[in-house]
């Protein structure tokens, strides 16, 4: 992983990394920046509380979720997926990464009571990569056909070949 | 009547700009009551609706004509791109962007290449970066002209859709002479442009700038002033720009509820820095608002494009970079370094560092981000592409509570949705 | 004897003008909406494109009719009929000549049925059209059927008012309610037409037609872009064809009864025409109204379901009753 | 409401300005294209049918067999079996293209080292059997007479 190189970051961003430093400190597992880019890794029980305070925070103002979705390390062996949440500042025109780390079969509390935009995002990770969500309104598949098996983004998913799916005959007449 | 032009951006009604506190009282108002306790009538609006955009589909509950409800589902064109991206080489995941939204492609191709040259952490040449702009204002261009004769059709004047496609096909005439396709560009490279201009690309580019700005002008005169569009368009499917920032509803949306965000001013890339241009806000946060929006922002494209045209500077359209570009054709016709450069970018695909970056740009229906994972092998490890679409298409639900019927393809159409580009 | 044997020639003339004018502004609607925007329309069955209408009906006669499995069959298929021979029964009080005109050696009145009530039995046969449609989207049991049987059944009640009330002031005019009767009334030159002495009149008229007829931009039991096709969504081949077909037969009846009331029906526009037969004068009063409505359909949007409402009955209803209100008040000063 | 804006609203001033625009547009020129009867001309750089190009006096194929194509395709539509010819040097046994995978990208055109296959602007591609879209070696060398003249300036 890059280490954190604070110097290449814009003077906004490094206030965003001062002041949630400060409020977190030893909660942020880890902070890097590449590309000028803050990313900061944070454990799954803090989730909610970090994303919270960078919407609701007065200095920060991350007042969107630009995008939400999983990743998944088969070499990682005790936490394989991560979930990243890309937040935007629209008046500041900042931007912030904030990714967790998850077991297999863990699950992450939802954060479509801070942006409902994530309910989409969510579900789509869900589908993916098997991450749940817990407390989400409507977990279902969304890209896929809703009796898909597998979670096609995992890295052990096949690129190609008959898996997962199938045509459905069962719906006919229900329609 | 001449109609009101982005030169007279109108002072008197920066006065009348209405507040959010309005604007949320405006909403409330323009909206019906929606009676939970009644008995409801749930219709399948698409995908084999006749003018649901796309294949989107949405079950509505309706009251009446009133919409109590709304689920909206997406996935009829689901083509896996992300997990196809991961088998691919970085340079072979271009034609791939291009299907993502194949009304406006060249604005994925460039949001990709922006994206993956931040990750490499190069930069295009000169010409190259006034090539893309031009190229993606000429996007935006057509896509808006799409969009409005689609629009318009939604609202019932069918004869604005063909007069709209007439100049949409000129712009796809000049994307043929740019780079050989009419709708997937694949125009863009990691470190430039695939080609230079053709021969006599700038003259007859001029030609058409010269006549959009008198065609728009006569578009407005069909619709702009008409008393059933405004009657249809105004107060409706009012988004204010809380519920934006809620539901990640970006581009001319965000605009028309009064957030001056343009990430070409707020994150420049390519050209645009050095180009003068503004972009256009409205305040009332309605489907007018929406529809006034894109109408100057066609105009201002109608600028940058001459802008790009007469700043244009000379030299290569690719980075000299062995490490991640493919050469020109021409020069591996001619050198055997560019060759050897050619050969190891096509076997080995380029050499990128490990880490992650988010890129998004401005495409003509909203922020198309890129999030590249790289584990430093010539293939994306992960690349999700967070499109503006998809965010639009959820949106549906609050934007559609309490609104009648005939506006439901109206209000979905305002906010400009591919489903290609949606369901990814 | 004689006039039996006339009035069925007449009848019959009548008929198949109408039947055939209706194919013809099929393709003339097709081409004309082509030209204006900016492409050719049909061009490839006939020169310029004239028989695409006979090639059309060749395709929809040789489709499947389809008829769902969950629809009132007697009432779905009867329904297209029932939206135009109505209609089209009201062109027999529509005057296209003088009355006991000379024809080679025979006389006989240029109209098929020459009696008091014309305008009674026109509005009774247009209240009738509704029943096809409102019948039509009822029995096929679809959601969207449904709701454009709804939307028209509101829209043509709100409208045949307005409309009955501009139609009041000619016969007030005219002191009468045979048509024959109010052609007569107009005579003389294009300025003594009562759609100058109506012209508020007229323009509800108009308005009123064009939403009685479904057009756009009134057409919100068909919309398109809202109800998939309103209420013939789950019409097929020939029977979707009559309703296609029913909605030209009407247009030509409208326009014959607006050129009848407000554009003086047979007569030419100026007094020493009228050496030309009447008929030919009222066909070109009928086509000129059916361009107006050609013209606005494509050139505008459509309203919504709320705003027509508001149209019939907050704007051109006080608007008729004022504009009757005062053309009584002239008429008896 | 001032009295211009009244007396525009009962004249229905905006909406028979609107029909002066579609009524203008009915009496101009129309833009369509016949299709079948007349045919677009692409301009030069348009991708179409792919040809494979060989020299025009010894007849011989310009491609060596590197393979470059085949791997820079990204729907994997070109096929390649190359085996060591007779003088020493890599021969060409295959060349296969299947047109209902390709995307028509042009990236195999554009990393081409020796010209060998082109993208002509050949865009009528429909056909009714679905063999018509495996291009053989020899299928392709046939398409080169579509080639564009101006080849080497693209």
């Amino acid at each position: 992983m890059v280490q954190a190189n604070l110097d290449e970051l814009s003077a906004a961003l490094k206030t965003v990394q001062k002041e949630l430093t400060s409020k977190f400190g030893k909660k942020l597992l880890e902070t890097s920046t590449f590309r000028g880019e803050l990313t900061l890794v944070v454990a799954p029980e803090d989730w909610i509380a970090v994303l919270t305070y960078c919407r609701d925070s007065e200095t920060l103002g991350f007042d969107r979720l630009d995008c939400l979705f999983g990743n998944h390390y088969p070499e990682r062996a005790d936490q394989p997926f991560e979930v990243v949440a890309n937040l935007t500042s629209i008046p500041n025109t900042t931007r912030v990464r904030i990714k967790t780390r998850l077991a297999d079969g863990e699950s992450l509390p939802t954060a479509t009571g801070l942006w409902p935009s994530a309910g989409f995002d969510e579900r789509e990770t869900w589908e993916m990569f098997g991450v749940v969500f817990d407390g989400h309104p409507n977990l279902q598949r969304l890209l896929l056909i809703s009796d898909f098996q597998g979670f096609p983004l995992r890295k052990d998913f096949p690129l190609e070949g008959l898996v997962g799916g199938r045509i459905r005959t069962d719906l006919k007449g229900k329609l | 009547m001449s109609a009101p032009s982005q030169d007279q951006a109108p002072p008197a009604a920066t006065t009348l700009r209405p507040t959010l506190e309005e604007l949320r009282e405006r909403k409330a108002r323009s909206r019906q009551p929606v009676h939970g306790d009644r008995e409801v009538l749930t219709v399948s609006m698409g995908p084999h609706h006749p003018s649901m955009h796309g294949v989107f589909r949405a079950e509505v509950d309706f009251d009446g004509e009133v919409i109590v409800a709304t689920r909206p589902e997406i996935g009829n064109l689901h083509r896996g791109v992300e997990k196809l991206a991961e088998s691919l080489t970085y340079h072979q995941v271009i034609p791939l962007t291009d299907r993502l939204h194949y009304v406006a492609s060249f604005a994925q191709n460039h949001g990709y290449c922006e994206a993956v040259e931040k990750l490499i952490g190069m930069e295009a040449p000169p010409r190259a970066r006034f090539i893309r702009t031009m190229a993606h204002e000429m996007t935006r261009i057509s896509n808006h002209l799409l969009w409005l004769g689609i629009h318009i059709m939604d609202f019932g004047a069918i004869t604005f859709q063909q007069i709209c496609f007439r100049e949409r096909e000129y712009m796809m005439d000049m994307f043929e002479m740019l780079c050989g396709a009419r709708l997937t560009h694949s125009y863009c490279r990691i470190g430039g442009v695939a080609k230079d201009l053709p021969d006599g690309f700038a003259e007859r580019m001029y030609g058409a700038l010269d006549f959009l700005p008198t065609r728009i002008s006569e578009y407005e005169r069909l619709i702009d002033k008409n008393r059933i569009f405004l009657g249809r368009a105004k107060d409706v499917g009012i988004f204010t720009s809380e519920d934006c920032a809620a539901w990640r509803v970006t581009g001319p949306a965000l605009r028309a509820a009064g957030v001056a965000r343009d990430l070409r001013k707020d994150e420049p890339y390519a050209a645009y820095p050095e180009i003068d241009f503004e972009s256009a806000v409205e305040y009332e946060a309605d489907v007018y608002a929406r529809y006034r929006v894109r109408m100057r922002e066609m105009r201002e494209s109608v600028k940058i494009i001459r802008q790009c045209l007469e700043n244009m500077p000379e030299g290569p359209v690719l980075a000299k970079d062995a490490a991640h570009v493919i050469p020109e054709k021409k020069d591996v016709m001619r050198s055997s370094a560019a060759m050897i450069q050619d050969f190891m970018q096509v076997f080995q695909g380029p050499q990128v560092p490990a880490g992650e970056v988010y890129r998004a740009v401005e495409t003509p229906h909203g922020e198309l981000g890129f999030h590249v994972v790289s584990d430093g092998s010539p293939k994306p490890q992960r690349l999700h592409i967070a499109t503006p679409c998809f965010f639009h298409c959820q949106a549906t639900t609050p934007m559609w509570e309490g609104e009648m019927l005939a506006d439901v393809v109206g209000i979905f159409g305002s906010v400009d949705v591919c489903l290609g580009s949606c369901d990814r | 004897m004689t006039q039996l044997i006339f009035l069925v020639i007449k009848g019959c003339i009548v008929f198949f003008f109408c039947v055939g004018l209706a194919a013809m502004l099929i393709w003339g609607e097709r081409k004309f909406a082509g030209f204006m925007q900016s492409r050719l329309g049909p061009n490839y069955a006939g020169p310029g494109g004239v028989l695409q209408t006979f090639g059309d009906l060749a395709k929809l006669l040789r489709k499947e009719d389809i008829t769902p499995d969950w629809v009132d069959k007697p009432v779905y298929k009867m329904a297209p009929y029932l939206l135009w021979i109505p209609a089209a029964l009201s062109m027999s009080v529509i005057p296209f000549g003088p009355l006991d005109a000379q024809i080679l050696s025979w006389r006989t009145d240029l109209v098929i049925a020459n009696f008091d009530a014309g305008v009674v039995l026109f509005l009774a046969m247009g209240s009738m059209a509704i029943y096809g449609i409102v019948l039509a989207g009822w029995s096929s049991n679809s959601r969207w059927s449904l709701l454009g049987a709804i939307r028209s059944g509101a829209q043509m009640i709100s409208y045949e008012l307005p409309m009955g009330f501009a139609i009041v002031g000619v016969m007030i005019l005219a002191g009468s309610m045979n048509l024959v009767e109010i052609v007569d009334k107009q005579a003389g030159n294009f300025w003594n037409w009562f759609w100058l002495p109506q012209l508020v009149g007229f323009v509800i008229f108009f308005i009123a037609s064009i939403a009685e007829l479904n057009r756009t931009p009134f057409d919100l039991p068909e919309a398109e872009q809202e109800l998939v096709a309103g209420f013939m969504t789950e019409y097929s081949g020939m029977r979707w064809g009559i309703f296609m077909f029913s909605e030209y037969v009407n247009m030509i009846v409208m326009s014959a009864i607006m050129a009848t009331f407000f554009f003086g029906g047979w007569r030419a526009p100026f007094e020493a025409w009228n050496v030309v037969p009447g008929f030919v004068w009222l066909i070109l009063k009928i086509m000129f109204c059916i361009f107006l409505y050609m013209w606005i359909r494509w050139t505008i949007p459509r309203y919504r379901y709320n705003q027509l409402m508001d149209l019939g009955w907050k704007v051109l209803m006080p608007l008729a009753l004022v504009n009757l209100a005062v053309t009584a008040l002239v008429v008896v000063i | 409401m001032g009295l211009k804006d009244a007396i525009k609203k009962v004249t229905f001033f905006e909406i028979l300005q609107g029909m002066t625009v579609t009524g203008k547009y009915a009496a101009t020129k129309k833009v369509t294209i016949q299709y079948p009867k007349e045919k677009g001309e692409p301009f030069p750089r348009f991708r179409g049918l792919h040809a494979l190009i060989s020299n025009p006096e010894t007849g011989e194929l310009n491609c060596d067999a590197c393979h470059l194509c085949e791997t820079v395709c990204p729907s994997g539509c070109i096929t390649i079996d190359s085996s060591e010819g007779p003088d020493g040097n890599k021969q060409l046994d295959r060349f296969d293209l299947d047109l209902a995978r390709c995307i028509f990208c042009g990236f195999c055109e554009e990393v081409c080292p020796r010209a060998a296959i082109v993208l002509t602007p050949v865009y009528e591609l429909a056909t009714f059997d679905k063999n018509d879209f495996y291009l053989t070696k020899e299928k392709l060398l046939a398409n080169q007479v579509n080639a564009h003249k101006e080849l080497k300036k693209r």
